[in-house]
C-alpha cells in the first residue's frame, strides 16, 4: 500500500469521525430546546417509598420496579464468568507475581475482616442507604482477587475452590429468581414484592422493602462470586 | 447547549476514532472502553437537576435526580465490564496463537 | 397467562441449575435438559396457542410503571421458530458436541433465555439486555472450539457487533431523555410530538446498531467468519435465531414505536428495499467462490438475510406475511442444511467442498435430505421456500418495486448456481472413503424431522400461515398494540 | 384425483415398493398403461378446482388439443419405458416417471401457477436424471440446469407480470410480459441462440434417456407455446430462421445423435410455423406434426440407442451395421426416414401437407418447401451410412426384447397413420378438409424429397465428408466467466483485516446518517 494511499485513508477516518461528531453536536443542540416530561420518575419519587418501602430508589429501580434488568445483567455476568472459566487454561499456570515484604501480607490479613463487614453492610443497608448488591458484591470480590495477588493464585484456589466460586454464583442466580417466584406464589406476578404485600415494613428500617434486601444479598453473592472468578481466569491467562 | 453533552461527545467520538484507528488489539478494547464510558457519562447527565439531591429520601429533600437513568447507567456498567472481561480474554488468547497484537495480522480467515 | 414469564425463567433456571450440576453428576445434568427441554416445549405450544388476541404480562404487577412482557402473533411465531430449531438442536448436539459439552449447552439455555426475552419484552432498556444477553453467549458459543480461528472469529464478531450496541444504547437513551419513559407503547405515542429529523436519527441509530448484527453487506463481514470457525450446531442456531432474533427487534421497534406512515415518509422503507436487493446480490456472488461448506452456507444465510428485509421493509400486509414466513422457513431449512453438513463432519471431518465428493451414494436419504433443503432454499417448487419467495414477490409488485421482485428472481438464479455446484459434488463418484465415527439414530432424526418439516411447509402452507396472517394486525397500524399494551 | 399425471407421479413413489424386477415391470406396465387408458376416455371440457393461498386454481382440465397432446405422450411414455425399463437404474426410473408425470400434468394444466410448478418439476427431474445417470454428465447437467432455470425463472417473472397487470392466473388472459414467456418457451424450444443445451445434452447422456427427454422437452414447449403465445405472426418468420440454422447445423454433424437433435430444432420449426399463424388449420396442423415428430424422432432416436447398445459407438459410420444384422430395426429406420422426409403414404406427410396447406405468404410457403427438402438431405446422409456404405463392424450383443418391442410399437403406428391419415382426425374429432391423395398435393409433397435426391448424388463428397468439430462461441459460458470473474474480485477484498470491516461499517453509518441532510 503506498504512502499516499495511507495517508488518505487516515484522513478519511478522520472525516467520517468529524462528520459524526458534528452531527451529533447538531442532534444534541436540537434536543436541548425541547421540553422533557419525566413523569414516570417524578411518580417513582413521590410514591416509591410507599409502594416499595426502600428509601433508595435507585435501590427500588433496580430491584422492584425494573427488577427484570437486574436478571438480565446477573446473567450477563454468569455468561462472562463461564466463558472466561473455560477459556482459561486447565492447569495451574505459574503467574508472575513479585515478592512482597511483610507489610503487605500482614495488612491483607488484617484488612480482610473489614472487607467482610463493609460488603455486608452495602449489601444489606442497600435499600435504606447508598450500596446495593453490586457494589457490595464488587467489595467482596476484592478479597479473593487481593488474595490472589499477594499469595498468588495457587494459594487463593485453595482457599476458595473454582468450583465453589461457581457453585456460589449459581445459588445468587437461582436465589434471585426463586425470591422472584415467591410472587407468583402469593398470587401476584414475578418479581412482585409490594404488589404481594409480603410486609413492606415502615421505610427506613433494616426489616422493610419486602423482598428487595434479600435479593440485593443474592446480587451480592453473585456479583461477587462472578468477579472473583472472572479475575482468576484472567490471571490465569496471564 | 451545556459543556457536560459537548464532552459526552467528544469522548463517543474519541473512543470510536481510537476503534476504527488503532491497529492495536489493546488499544481498540480501550477505545470500546472509552464508548462506554461517554454513554454512561451521558446516563448520569440526563438524570441530572440542577440542586437536586441523590434519590435517597431518608431527609427531607426538595428536589431529587432522576433514579432511573441511574439504574439504567448501573445495569450498562456491568454488562459493559463483563464484555470488556471477554475482550481482554481474547485477546489474551490471540497473542498467545499468534504471537501479535496487530489487528491487521490477524487474518486466518478471509475471502 | 402466567406462562409467558416462565418462557424466559425456565431456561435460565435450567442453565444456572445445569451450571450446578455439571460440578457434581452427569446423569442428574442430562436428565435435567431433557426434562426441561420437554417442559420447555409444552410451555412453547401453550403460549403460542393463545397468542391471538395479544396477550401482556406485567412483570412485578407494576403496570406501566415496570416492564411488561407481550406475546402476539409475531412474537408466536418466532416462538415457534424455537420450538423447532432450539429441540432439535439440542437433541442433535447430546451425541455431536465433544469438547466443553456442558458448557455448550448452559450457554445454549442462556442464549434461548436471551432471544426469548428479546421476542417477548415490551420495553426499550430490557430488550437491550437481552440483546446482550443473547449476543454475550453467542461469542461464548463462537469461541467453544478454542481453536486459533474459533477465538480470532469470535473477536471479530464481538468487536463488531459492541460497535452496533454502542449506537442501539445510544439511541435507547435518547429515546428515554426525549419521552420520559422506556415502555414501547408510551414511547410511540410520545413520539408524535417529537420533531422528524431527531426521530429519525434515532432510527438511523437503531437500524444502524441492529443492522450489523443482522449482517446486511456490507455490515456483514463478521458472519461467515463465525459460521466458519463455530460448532454446525450453534450455526443452526445462529442462522435461524440469532440473527433472526435481531431483525425481528428492528422490525418491533420500526413499526411500533415509529410507526408505519413515518417509515414511509421518511422513506426508510425504500432505503430497507434496496439495501436488501444489495445484501443478496453481493452475498450470493461471494458464496459461489467458497470452497468451505460452513462459509458457504453463511454467506447463503446473508443472502436470505436480504429476502427477509425486503419482505418485512415493504411496509404491506402481504409483504410482512411474507417475511415472516421467510424467517420461519430459512431457519427450518438452513438448519437442515447445516445439520446434514454437521452429520458428514460428524462421520467423516467432512465440510470442505472436495470432502464430500460421492457422499451422496454412501449417505443415499441424508443426501436426498440435503438436496431438498437446497432446492427449497433456492426457492423452486414444491418446497417451502419457493412459497414464502412467491408472497415476497407478489408483495413487491404490489407495492411498486419491481426492481426488487426482478433481482429476487436474479437472486434465486444465483443461488441455484452454487447450490447446484454443491449437490453434484454429492453426487460424483470417488474412491471409497473410510467412516471416522458412525452417525446414530440421535443425529439422523432430527436432520430428517427439519427435511420432512420443508416438503410439508411447501404442499399444506396453510399450517404456519395461519398463524402468520395475523402478524400485520399489530404492525401495520400500531394503535392495536399500543391499545391492548396500555391495558385497554 | 385421478389424472394421467398424477398417475405417473404416484408411480414414481410406488417404485419405492420395487424390491425385484418383476414387481416393476407390473408396476410400470400397469401405470403407463392406465395412464394411457384414462387419457384415452378423458371428456373434452371436464376440469376441477382447488384452492391454494387464497388462489383458486385448475390443475386439470381437458380440450381436444390436450387430450391429443396427451394421448401421444402417454403413447409414447409406454414405449419409452419399456425401451429403457431394462437399461435404467430404480431411481432414475423413478426420475423418469417424475419427469413424464410432471410434463403430463402441465398439459392437462388449466391455469399459471400449476403450469409454472410442474415446469419447474419437469427440468428439476429431467436435470437431476442427466446428473446422477452418468458420471460423464455432470458439467452438462450444470449447464442444462442453469439454462432451464433461467427459461422457468423468466416464465416466473411473465406470470408475476402478468398476474399484477390482469390480476388472474388463467392461462388465456396473457397480456403483459409476453418476452419472458418467449424466453421461457424459446429454451423450452431449443429455439436458435437458445439452444446450446441441447446438442450437448443429447449426445452425451446416455440414449434410453436421450429418448425419454426428447420426446418431452420440446414437445411440452410447442404445447405451452400453443396455450400462452399462439397467434404471433412474427414467430413463424423466426421459427424458420431457426429451422434453417438447425439444418445447417445438422448437415455439419457427424455424430448420430447430434444430428438427430439438430434436426429436432428443424421439426420444430414446422410446428412454431403452424402455432404462429394462428389458424385452426395451422394450429391442427402443428399438432398433427407434433404428434408424427414425436414418433418418428423416437424411433431414430431409438435406432440410434440400439446401435450404440449394440456396437458401443455411436458415430456415422457406426450405422454400417444396420442393414442386413438388425432387420427390424434398419425396417423402422426406413419407415421413419420416409416419414421424416415427407413422402407420401408416410405420417410426416400428412401434417407437413396441413401446414402447407394453412400458409399464405409465399415467403413462408417456400422457406417450407426448402425445410423438407434439407430434412430429407440430413437423413439422407443418415441413410448413406446406414446401408450404402459397406461397413465391417460387428455387433457386441444384441438388442434386447423391450427395445425392439417399443421399437416396434412406435413403427406400427406410424405406418397405420400414413397409410390412413383421418385415424387422428377420427380420434380426434377435428376436421381438416384436405385429400390428402390427390395428384398434386403429393406431386408438391414428394418433390423436395425427389430435389435432395439428386443434390445429394451430385454433391455427395461434399456432404458426406468428416467435419471435424469446429468450434462455437457460447455466449453463457462467457457471461459465466464474468460473473465468477467479479465474484473473484469480491472475496479478494475481503481479506479479514477487522480495520477494513469497522471502516466498512463506519462509512455505512455515515452514509446513512448524510441522507438525512
Amino acid at each position: 500500500m503506498s504512502r499516499v494511499h495511507k495517508i488518505f485513508r487516515k484522513f478519511y477516518k478522520i472525516g467520517l469521525v468529524l462528520f459524526l461528531a458534528i452531527f451529533l453536536l447538531f442532534i444534541f443542540d436540537e434536543i436541548q430546546n425541547l421540553d422533557i416530561k419525566r413523569y414516570l420518575s417524578e411518580h417513582y419519587i413521590s410514591e416509591g417509598v410507599q409502594e416499595t418501602g426502600a428509601i433508595n430508589l435507585v435501590t427500588s429501580v433496580l430491584y422492584d420496579y425494573r427488577g427484570f434488568d437486574t436478571l438480565g445483567e446477573a446473567t450477563v455476568i454468569l455468561t462472562a464468568a463461564a466463558t472466561l472459566s473455560f477459556m482459561a487454561p486447565i492447569k495451574k499456570v505459574k503467574m508472575l507475581g513479585t515478592e512482597f515484604t511483610i507489610i503487605i501480607y500482614q495488612t491483607i490479613i488484617i484488612i480482610i475482616p473489614f472487607l467482610v463487614v463493609l460488603g455486608m453492610n452495602l449489601i444489606f443497608f442497600g435499600h435504606i442507604s447508598p450500596g446495593g448488591g453490586f457494589v457490595g458484591g464488587v467489595i467482596l470480590a476484592m478479597i479473593p482477587i487481593l488474595v490472589t495477588i499477594t499469595y498468588g493464585i495457587t494459594f487463593s484456589e485453595n482457599k476458595l475452590k473454582a468450583n465453589h466460586k461457581s457453585l456460589l454464583e449459581g445459588i445468587g442466580a437461582i436465589g434471585f429468581i426463586l425470591l422472584g417466584l415467591l410472587g407468583i406464589f402469593a398470587g401476584s406476578n414475578f418479581l412482585a414484592s409490594g404488589q404481594a404485600n409480603f410486609g413492606l415494613g415502615n421505610p427506613g428500617e433494616l426489616i422493610s422493602a419486602g423482598l428487595i434486601p434479600y435479593l440485593n444479598l443474592m446480587i451480592g453473592i453473585k456479583v461477587g462470586a462472578g468477579l472473583a472468578t472472572i479475575f482468576n481466569s484472567l490471571i490465569k491467562e496471564g | 447547549m451545556e459543556l457536560p453533552y459537548v464532552v459526552v461527545i467528544i469522548l463517543f467520538c474519541l473512543g470510536i476514532y481510537t476503534i476504527i484507528m488503532n491497529k492495536n488489539l489493546i488499544k481498540i478494547v480501550v477505545g470500546v472502553n472509552i464508548v462506554e464510558s461517554s454513554l454512561i457519562l451521558l446516563l448520569i447527565l440526563i438524570s441530572f437537576k440542577l440542586g437536586g439531591t441523590a434519590p435517597i429520601l431518608d431527609r427531607k429533600y426538595e428536589l431529587v435526580v432522576d433514579p432511573i437513568p441511574q439504574a439504567l447507567a448501573l445495569t450498562a456498567i456491568v454488562i459493559g465490564g463483563s464484555f470488556i472481561a471477554v475482550m481482554l480474554a481474547l485477546v489474551i488468547k490471540i497473542y498467545k496463537r499468534y504471537g501479535t497484537l496487530n489487528v491487521d495480522e490477524i487474518r486466518k480467515l478471509r475471502g | 397467562m402466567e406462562s409467558a414469564v416462565w418462557i424466559i425463567l425456565l431456561p435460565l433456571l435450567t442453565a444456572f441449575f445445569l451450571g450446578i450440576f455439571k460440578l457434581y453428576s452427569d446423569k442428574l445434568f442430562y436428565s435435567l435438559v431433557i426434562v426441561s427441554m420437554v417442559i420447555y416445549l409444552y410451555l412453547l405450544i401453550l403460549v403460542i396457542n393463545d397468542s391471538y388476541p395479544p396477550k401482556v404480562y406485567s412483570i412485578g404487577d407494576w403496570g406501566l410503571l415496570g416492564i411488561n412482557l407481550m406475546v402476539d402473533s409475531f412474537s408466536a411465531m418466532f416462538l415457534l421458530i424455537i420450538a423447532i430449531l432450539f429441540i432439535t438442536v439440542i437433541i442433535f448436539s447430546l451425541n455431536y458436541i465433544k469438547v466443553n459439552k456442558h458448557k455448550f449447552i448452559i450457554l445454549t439455555y442462556v442464549m434461548i433465555a436471551g432471544i426469548a426475552g428479546m421476542v417477548l419484552t415490551a420495553d426499550l432498556f430490557n430488550l437491550y439486555v437481552f440483546l446482550e444477553v443473547s449476543s454475550m453467549s453467542s461469542y461464548a458459543l463462537t469461541a467453544i472450539k478454542k481453536t486459533d480461528k474459533s477465538i480470532e472469529s469470535s473477536f471479530k464478531y464481538l468487536i463488531m457487533s459492541t460497535f452496533g450496541s454502542f449506537f442501539i444504547l445510544l439511541a435507547t437513551i435518547l429515546t428515554y431523555y426525549l419521552t420520559g419513559t422506556l415502555n414501547m407503547a408510551e414511547i410511540s405515542l410520545e413520539f408524535k410530538s417529537v420533531p422528524f429529523m431527531i426521530k429519525s436519527t434515532i432510527m438511523f441509530f437503531f437500524i444502524f446498531g441492529y443492522g450489523i448484527k443482522i449482517g446486511l453487506v456490507p455490515l456483514h463481514a463478521w458472519m461467515p467468519d463465525s459460521y466458519e470457525a463455530s460448532p454446525i450446531p450453534y450455526n443452526v442456531l445462529s442462522s435461524g435465531l440469532v440473527m433472526k432474533s435481531a431483525i425481528y427487534a428492528l422490525i418491533r421497534l420500526l413499526y411500533v414505536i415509529f410507526g408505519v406512515e413515518f417509515l414511509t415518509e421518511s422513506g426508510i422503507l425504500n432505503i430497507g428495499v434496496f439495501w436488501g436487493v444489495l445484501t443478496f446480490i453481493i452475498a450470493h456472488t461471494l458464496a459461489y467462490q467458497q470452497s468451505n461448506l460452513n462459509r458457504l452456507l453463511g454467506y447463503s444465510s446473508i443472502a436470505q438475510i436480504g429476502y427477509i428485509t425486503i419482505g418485512l421493509f415493504l411496509g404491506n400486509e402481504k409483504g410482512l406475511i411474507g417475511g415472516s414466513f421467510h424467517i420461519l422457513n430459512h431457519g427450518i431449512m438452513k438448519g437442515t442444511l447445516f445439520l446434514v453438513l454437521g452429520i458428514f463432519y460428524y462421520s467423516l471431518k467432512a465440510d470442505e467442498i472436495e470432502d464430500i465428493q460421492g457422499l451422496g451414494y454412501k449417505f443415499p436419504v441424508l443426501s436426498f435430505t440435503f438436496v431438498v433443503a437446497a432446492l427449497a432454499i433456492v426457492g423452486l417448487p414444491p418446497f417451502n421456500g419457493f412459497v414464502s419467495k412467491w408472497l415476497i414477490i407478489e408483495a413487491a409488485i404490489e407495492a411498486g418495486f419491481f426492481y426488487a421482485a426482478f433481482f429476487i428472481l436474479v437472486g434465486t438464479f444465483l443461488s441455484l448456481t452454487y447450490y447446484l455446484k454443491v449437490i453434484i459434488k454429492l453426487y460424483t463418484k470417488t474412491e471409497k472413503k473410510t467412516l471416522i465415527e458412525k452417525p446414530d439414530l440421535s443425529l439422523k432424526l432430527p436432520t430428517f424431522f427439519l427435511g420432512s418439516l420443508c416438503i410439508l411447509f411447501g404442499i399444506v402452507p396453510s399450517l404456519p400461515l395461519s398463524l402468520i396472517n395475523n402478524i400485520p394486525k399489530f404492525l401495520l397500524n400500531n394503535s392495536e398494540y399500543i391499545r391492548i399494551l396500555l391495558g385497554g | 384425483m385421478i389424472t394421467p399425471g398424477f398417475l405417473y407421479l404416484e408411480g414414481a413413489l410406488f417404485l419405492f415398493l420395487a424390491i425385484n424386477n418383476k414387481i416393476k415391470y407390473i408396476i410400470s406396465f400397469l401405470i403407463t398403461t392406465g395412464a394411457l387408458i384414462i387419457t384415452f376416455y378423458l371428456t373434452p371440457g371436464y376440469s376441477l378446482q382447488i384452492n391454494f393461498l387464497n388462489y383458486t386454481l385448475i390443475p386439470f382440465r381437458v380440450d381436444d388439443i390436450s387430450k391429443l397432446t396427451g394421448l401421444i405422450f402417454t403413447l409414447s411414455g409406454l414405449a419409452a419405458v419399456f425401451y429403457s425399463i431394462n437399461i435404467s437404474s430404480r431411481s432414475n426410473l423413478q426420475l423418469i416417471f417424475l419427469f413424464i408425470g410432471s410434463s403430463l400434468t402441465v398439459v392437462f394444466t388449466g391455469d399459471l401457477f400449476i403450469l409454472y410448478i410442474f415446469w419447474e418439476l419437469m427440468e428439476i427431474s429431467s436435470s437431476f436424471l442427466i446428473i446422477t445417470v452418468s458420471d460423464l454428465t455432470k458439467k452438462t447437467g450444470y449447464y442444462f440446469f442453469l439454462m432451464q432455470a433461467v427459461g422457468g425463472l423468466s416464465l416466473l417473472w411473465g406470470v408475476f407480470l402478468n398476474h399484477s397487470a390482469t390480476g388472474s392466473l388463467s392461462l388465456n388472459a396473457i397480456e403483459t410480459g409476453i418476452p419472458f414467456f418467449m424466453i421461457a418457451v424459446g429454451i423450452k424450444l431449443a429455439f436458435i441462440g437458445l439452444h446450446t443445451w441441447m446438442p450437448q445434452t443429447y449426445s452425451k447422456v446416455p440414449f434410453y434417456v436421450t429418448v425419454v427427454l426428447s420426446i418431452y422437452t420440446t414437445k411440452v414447449g410447442v404445447y405451452v407455446m400453443y396455450r400462452l403465445l399462439s397467434g404471433i405472426n412474427i414467430l413463424a418468420y423466426a421459427g424458420l430462421i431457426s429451422a434453417l440454422f438447425g439444418i445447417v447445423m445438422a448437415l455439419k454433424q457427424n455424430q448420430v445423435r447430434k444430428l438427430l437433435s439438430y434436426s429436432i430444432i428443424t421439426q420444430v420449426g414446422y410446428m412454431v410455423i403452424g402455432i404462429s399463424i394462428g389458424s385452426a388449420a395451422g394450429i391442427t396442423g402443428a399438432f398433427f406434426h407434433l404428434i408424427n415428430h414425436i414418433l418418428y424422432k423416437t424411433v431414430l432416436f431409438m435406432v440410434a440407442g440400439v446401435v450404440i447398445y449394440t456396437t458401443g459407438k455411436e458415430n456415422l459410420e457406426d450405422l454400417g451395421i444396420l442393414g442386413s444384422k438388425l432387420p427390424i430395426t434398419s425396417l423402422a429406420t426406413l419407415v421413419a426416414f420416409m416419414a421424416i422426409s415427407g413422402v407420401p403414404f408416410f405420417n410426416g406427410y400428412m401434417s407437413k401437407t396441413i401446414i402447407k396447406e394453412a400458409l399464405q405468404e409465399p415467403v413462408l410457403i417456400w422457406g417450407l418447401n426448402l425445410m423438407s427438402f434439407g430434412t430429407s438431405l440430413m437423413f439422407l446422409k443418415f441413410i448413406y451410412y446406414a446401408f450404402f456404405q459397406n461397413s465391417n463392424i460387428n455387433l457386441n450383443r444384441k438388442p434386447t426384447i423391450s427395445m425392439q418391442l417399443g421399437l416396434g410399437f412406435l413403427t406400427i403406428i406410424m405406418i397405420l397413420i400414413g397409410i390412413n391419415p383421418f385415424l387422428l382426425e377420427n380420434l380426434t374429432n377435428i376436421d381438416v378438409d384436405i385429400n390428402y391423395f390427390d395428384i398434386k398435393l403429393m406431386l408438391s409433397g414428394i418433390q423436395p424429397f425427389l430435389w435432395s435426391v439428386i443434390v445429394f448424388i451430385l454433391l455427395k463428397k461434399y456432404l458426406v465428408k468428416e467435419y471435424r468439430r469446429f468450434i462455437y462461441y457460447d455466449i453463457y459460458r462467457e457471461m459465466a466467466k464474468i460473473f465468477v470473474k467479479i465474484g473473484y474480485k469480491l472475496s479478494i477484498y475481503h481479506n479479514g483485516k477487522l480495520s477494513k470491516y469497522l471502516l466498512w461499517a463506519t462509512t455505512t453509518l455515515i452514509i446513512l446518517l448524510s441522507l438525512l441532510i
